[in-house]
């Protein structure tokens, strides 16, 4: 059975959740304390949503000295699986695991509602079981979410299809309506929707679960 | 202004008789750090001392009830092993002056009232007022108040599902924040503010204590307190009393108290809200029935030379204080640091002392170190429990009749029933978009609609099918045109809203908003307001378990209108698939379920109406109640949709209760969030279209004949009103709009009037 | 004329400050030792049309007072500056 | 011995800056003509203890580039300042 590591700093809030998404796809989930600096029993490692540090300074900024991000950072390098879910994401993006930068919404508020998001790219371990061009509906749940970067990381991304989603109607000034996107390898993917929340029709949509059974069996395709 | 001709205890908000009554407690004149307790504790806010004795008069039993008001949260028991706190706060004064604060940290309080009890906080609700946004200063505080609850309920991790959006130039000076929270705890584990066991340590736990919000009593610092010796003769202006919310603090505080009490570790737990440590001490104190002895120099403070009276009234936030055992304190130390998570001991648990007639009395002391000298010694109790009750005036208002009898129902229609519809129509998504609404994985029914509704699921509880649904409801038009029977239909109103969620109510939180109480109009409103929620409740069986009081609400010698607000929890026993909501679909037949027409002498009431008070007309009479047919309606629409939730098939395609703005707002509403128009046959009047009274619901089924005789063999009126379908809401010939109309304007009226960017 | 102008703004002595605090209590891990007293606040940096210096510095106050603080719990002070 | 020192933090030139925009839009309605280029940024005060000056300042912007701002999109700089 795979074994999912989700992190938790303190503050964060999506932990349980992100337990709960995995495992009803049959993973088996267990919750790391930031201070672990063993990753060795997972096969796969989930930065969950929330507010690590309180997101003080900026989401990410603290979270990302925490003892568990040196592991994180040896796990990705060693081909291990990693997601970072929305304030994830943000953490993967200010360790350098990522690139870019998330920056506040357009509106300046947070915004919590459904998107329509389409994969760009099946090149991940949370795609890689999904359509290209598939549409999928998936909630965000964030105040800084508008991923940013310079034009030659964008232009690096766009050659090697590390754009994984992009929103239909952007909803929060992202760059290039960018919803998601994964590193050269395609093994570390951040992604600000939810897909943990959009796992049951009971729920509102059943669409996160592709995502996260891409993930749940990872294996990256060749480019 | 620092010297006051008047006494000290004036000056701190004491009344002579009520000095009186500190010096028969005591047996002895007060020094002043007693004084400034009694001041705190016996406080409007803290003693509800012209509230209670009306409060009496609501019921508060039902078998399921586990914890009645008095306690930090009301709980029930809601079926499989698991139990649901409950409470609803007011945080109005505060957010008018720093609106962004003043909202986090109400929103900080509410769920640590509900921790206190065991619980986890599973979500936030939140009944907003405001004055009317064309004033750039109602904007700004909308702005403020909105993003401060979601700055902290986002970040502390619990989602807000609910509220209410009301602007009335009556709130352009107090706004109204009130909110809710409710969380959930395995039955066994409930946990009450009680310290006992002699020798037990009180533990504070979380934030250091600084000066906020220490209001009233800072009058002491020009008082002239012992060995004054400049360093706290601060100009009070200076004083700083806006608190500034830590989500991030109260996130760590929750996890490590809910893993406090997993591993049981504490006898008792206490928030510290308003008046600070000499509150959470002498309540849990006077609960057990011991004496406490606190030592002021072991509280961590954030700022320099602060004086004991400061620090024991101190409001800062994110603070608990746990009473435990000597033997688990290095357990709790090593749990509290793994969460970063203060934990000091500053109090011990106390035998009580024999008073002068031998009877033990627990006393609160406080001490400047452990053994050090009393600074102050007063029975916990007195301070807790004692503080005088006053039956103030009331009286009726003068110009009472004369309002009811300016009657908008029967004005001629001027105007056309299009922009009236449109008018009335407002999308609060802006708001709510702005709150986490779905952390848990537990929301099925978020923000938006009639009533929220949620898995009885969380992190630590059994397994359970059941749902819980919640509402927050007012009106306080109609209160203030008859107090008693609006609060009624309130109630009634919040009990239509759960019904469209497929829930039976359970139990009642109140926020009571009101003037000031020594007016005796307010006192009136007030009393009669009570007398209306208790007769509601009692006629439909529901308890009350937990409220709040907000006097004071005037400025400039104006009241606010009274404004009772009703928080309303209900359970689905099985909720496995989503109620229908709001969605009906093309073809199917839409009815009116409940009574067509009012009782009474008036068929389509409008007094009190969005319709009239729109149009500036803020008199006329209120429908009356009638609990016993309200129920059967409410019941029967609870059942068809309880049984969907359930997974059973059914022929009911939408539902939606006819509340604010009536029948055209409701068919408007349902147009809106479906895309999908309708063909309504003609009403009987403008009247129709926009009278407000309990007990009606606009349901959509693709089976019409089965449904109208299950409502008839259930004695509940319906009606068949249309056809659902097409590009247009008919009404008749009164009503003719598109439906991308009627989206837009009801989607651009919150924006438009916050003046912002689409 | 155009004056390039900073406004500060910070939060009132006694008034709490979370993420100061947090960010201090942060550093000692990441290897800072003796730093002490953060705080955090915001600035702006604008450009003003108006006569002169000293108006150009009274329209910035204003709109420091008005717009981007509240000074119940903040302070706002407008400088001239150069934009860095 | 401490010194106070000013960290300023800016987003880099061509960063979008939302915040500047919507209260730059925000102005006219209030009265305030004539503001333009409004950018928000970010400051933090802080107390550094170190042998000398030149220490402080390196410490501090040391501190400035690893933590107080993302160099991805700011610029941070240090300088010493009073508190004010
Ligand atoms: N301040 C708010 N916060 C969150 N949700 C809100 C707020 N105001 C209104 N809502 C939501 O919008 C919907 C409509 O509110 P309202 O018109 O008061 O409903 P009803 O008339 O059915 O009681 C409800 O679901 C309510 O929870
Ligand atoms: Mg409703």
């Amino acid at each position: 059975m795979t074994r999912i590591g989700v992190v938790v700093f303190p503050g964060s809030n999506c932990e349980y959740d992100a337990v709960a998404g995995v495992s009803q796809l049959g993973a088996q989930a267990e919750l790391v304390w930031h201070s672990q600096t063993d990753l060795s029993a997972f096969d796969g490692i989930i930065l969950p949503g929330g507010f690590a540090h309180g997101d003080y300074l900026r989401p990410g900024a603290l979270a990302r000295f925490s003892p568990v991000m040196e592991a994180v950072a040896r796990f990705a390098a060693e081909g291990g699986p990693v997601l970072g879910i929305c304030n994830g994401f943000q953490v993967l993006t200010e360790a350098g695991l990522l690139p870019g930068a998330l920056q506040k919404n357009r509106g300046l508020t947070f915004l919590c509602q459904p998107t329509t998001v389409i994969v760009t790219s099946t090149h991940s371990v949370l795609t890689s079981g999904a359509i290209l061009g598939q549409e999928l509906v998936i909630p965000i749940n964030h105040f800084s979410g508008a991923f940013t970067c310079d034009d030659a990381t964008l232009k690096t991304l766009e050659d090697n299809g590390q754009v994984v989603l992009r929103y239909k109607d952007n909803p929060n000034g992202s760059r290039d309506d960018i919803a998601g996107v994964a590193n050269l390898a395609g093994n570390v993917v951040g992604l600000m929707p939810h897909p943990e929340r959009a796992m049951s029709t009971l729920l509102g949509s059943a669409d996160g679960r592709v995502l996260l059974a891409s993930f749940v069996t990872a294996n990256v395709p060749a480019a | 202004m620092s010297s006051a001709p008047e006494p000290l205890h004036r000056a701190l908000g004491l009344t002579d008789p009520e000095l009186e009554a500190i010096r028969s407690v005591l047996g002895r004149e007060p020094n002043h750090l007693e004084l400034a307790l009694y001041a705190v504790m016996w406080s409007e806010h803290c003693s509800y001392k012209s509230s209670r004795i009306h409060l009496r008069r609501l019921p508060t039993t039902a078998p399921h009830v586990l914890v009645g008001p008095g306690e930090n949260a009301g709980v029930i028991d809601a079926g499989d092993g698991i139990a649901v706190a409950i409470r609803i706060e007011s945080h109005n004064h505060p957010s008018a002056i720093e609106p962004y604060q003043g909202a986090a940290t109400g929103v900080g309080g509410i769920l640590r009232d509900v921790f206190t009890m065991g619980a986890r906080p599973l979500v936030v609700m939140d009944p907003l007022f405001f004055g009317e946004l064309t004033d750039a200063r109602q904007r700004w505080l909308v702005e403020g108040v909105v993003s401060g609850i979601s700055g902290y309920g986002n970040s502390v991790g619990v989602p807000t599902v609910g509220g209410e959006l009301t602007f009335d130039d009556c709130y352009a000076s107090n706004p109204l924040v009130n909110v809710l929270c409710a969380g959930a705890l395995p039955t066994e584990r409930l946990v009450l503010g009680v310290a006992s066991g002699v020798g037990n340590l009180a533990v504070l736990l979380g934030s250091s204590t600084g000066r906020d919000g220490i209001g009233g009593v800072s009058v002491l610092a020009s008082a002239g307190f012992e060995g004054s010796d400049g360093a706290t003769s601060l100009d009070d202006a200076k004083r700083p009393s806006v608190q500034v919310g830590d989500p991030y603090e109260e996130k760590r505080l929750i996890e490590a108290c809910l893993e406090l009490l997993d591993h049981g570790y504490v006898v008792g737990i206490q928030d510290l809200g308003g008046a600070g440590i000499v509150c959470a001490t002498s309540e849990t104190a006077a609960r057990g029935g011991v004496g406490m002895d606190v030592d002021v120099t072991a509280i961590p403070l954030r700022e320099p030379a602060m004086q004991p009276y400061e620090i024991m009234t101190s409001e800062s936030q994110e603070r608990m204080l746990a009473i435990i055992t000597p033997e688990n304190w290095p357990a709790v130390a090593a749990l509290c640091a793994k969460w970063e998570v203060r934990a000091t001991i500053v109090g011990h648990v106390v035998e009580p002392t024999p008073d002068k007639d031998g009877n033990p009395v627990g006393m609160l002391r406080v001490r400047h170190g452990f053994d050090g000298e009393i600074l102050a010694e007063v029975p916990a109790k007195s301070l807790a429990d004692e503080a005088p009750l006053y039956d103030r005036p009331r009286q009726r208002p003068a110009n009472l009749d004369a309002v009811r009898a300016d009657d908008p129902t029967d004005d001629e229609p001027v105007g056309s029933p299009n922009e009236d519809l449109l008018g009335l129509l407002v999308d609060p998504a802006w708001v709510y978009r702005q709150y986490d609404s779905q952390l848990f994985l537990n929301t099925v029914v978020g923000p938006g609609r009639d009533a929220a509704l949620l898995r009885l699921a969380g992190p630590g509880l059994p397994i359970s099918e059941r749902g819980i649904a919640l509402s927050t409801d007012s009106n306080p038009r109609w209160c203030a045109l008859d107090p008693r029977t609006g609060t009624a239909l309130t109630v009634a109103e919040s009990v239509a809203n759960l019904a469209c969620v497929g829930a039976t109510a359970k139990a009642v939180v109140n926020c009571l908003n009101f003037g000031n109480p020594e007016h005796p109009e307010v006192m009136w409103q007030l009393s009669e307001a009570i007398d209306g929620m208790a007769e509601a409740c009692k006629g439909l069986g529901l308890p009350v378990i937990g409220g709040n009081v907000s006097l004071y609400n005037e400025s400039g010698g104006n009241d606010i209108d009274p404004t009772p607000v009703v928080g309303l929890l209900g359970v689905v026993d099985s909720l496995i698939a989503p109620p229908p909501g709001w969605a009906w679909r093309e073809g199917d037949t839409v009815v009116l379920v409940g009574a067509r027409r009012a009782a009474g002498d008036q068929p389509f009431p409008l007094g009190g109406t969005r319709w009239a008070t729109r149009r500036g007309r803020r008199g006329g009479r209120v429908p009356a109640f009638d609990a016993a047919t309200f129920a059967t309606t409410a019941a029967f629409v609870a059942r068809e949709i309880a049984a969907i939730c359930a997974g059973r098939p059914s022929d009911v395609t939408a539902v939606h209760d006819v509340s604010g703005g009536g029948l055209a707002a409701a068919l408007g509403e349902m147009v809106a969030v479906t895309g999908v128009g309708a063909d309504v046959t003609e009403l009987e009047s403008h009247g129709e279209l926009f009278s407000e009274f309990p007990g009606r619901f606009v349901m959509a089924t693709n089976d019409a004949g089965s449904f109208v005789d299950r409502a008839r063999a259930s004695g509940v009126a319906v009606v068949t009103l249309g056809t659902i379908g097409g590009a247009r809401l008919r009404i008749g010939g009164q009503v003719d709009l598109s439906v991308q109309q009627i989206v837009h304007r009801r989607e651009a009226a919150l924006v438009e009037a916050l003046a912002l960017d689409a | 004329m155009k004056f390039s102008l900073i406004v500060d703004v910070s939060l009132r002595e006694g008034i709490a400050d979370p993420e100061g605090a947090t960010i201090e209590r942060a550093l000692p891990a990441l290897g800072f030792t003796g730093v002490t007293n953060v705080h955090a606040g915001k600035s702006f940096r604008l450009d003003v049309e108006a006569p002169d210096e000293a108006a150009a510095l009274a329209k910035a106050t204003a709109l420091a007072e008005r717009l981007l603080s509240n000074p119940v719990i903040e302070n706002a002070t407008a400088r001239l500056g150069q934009r860095s």
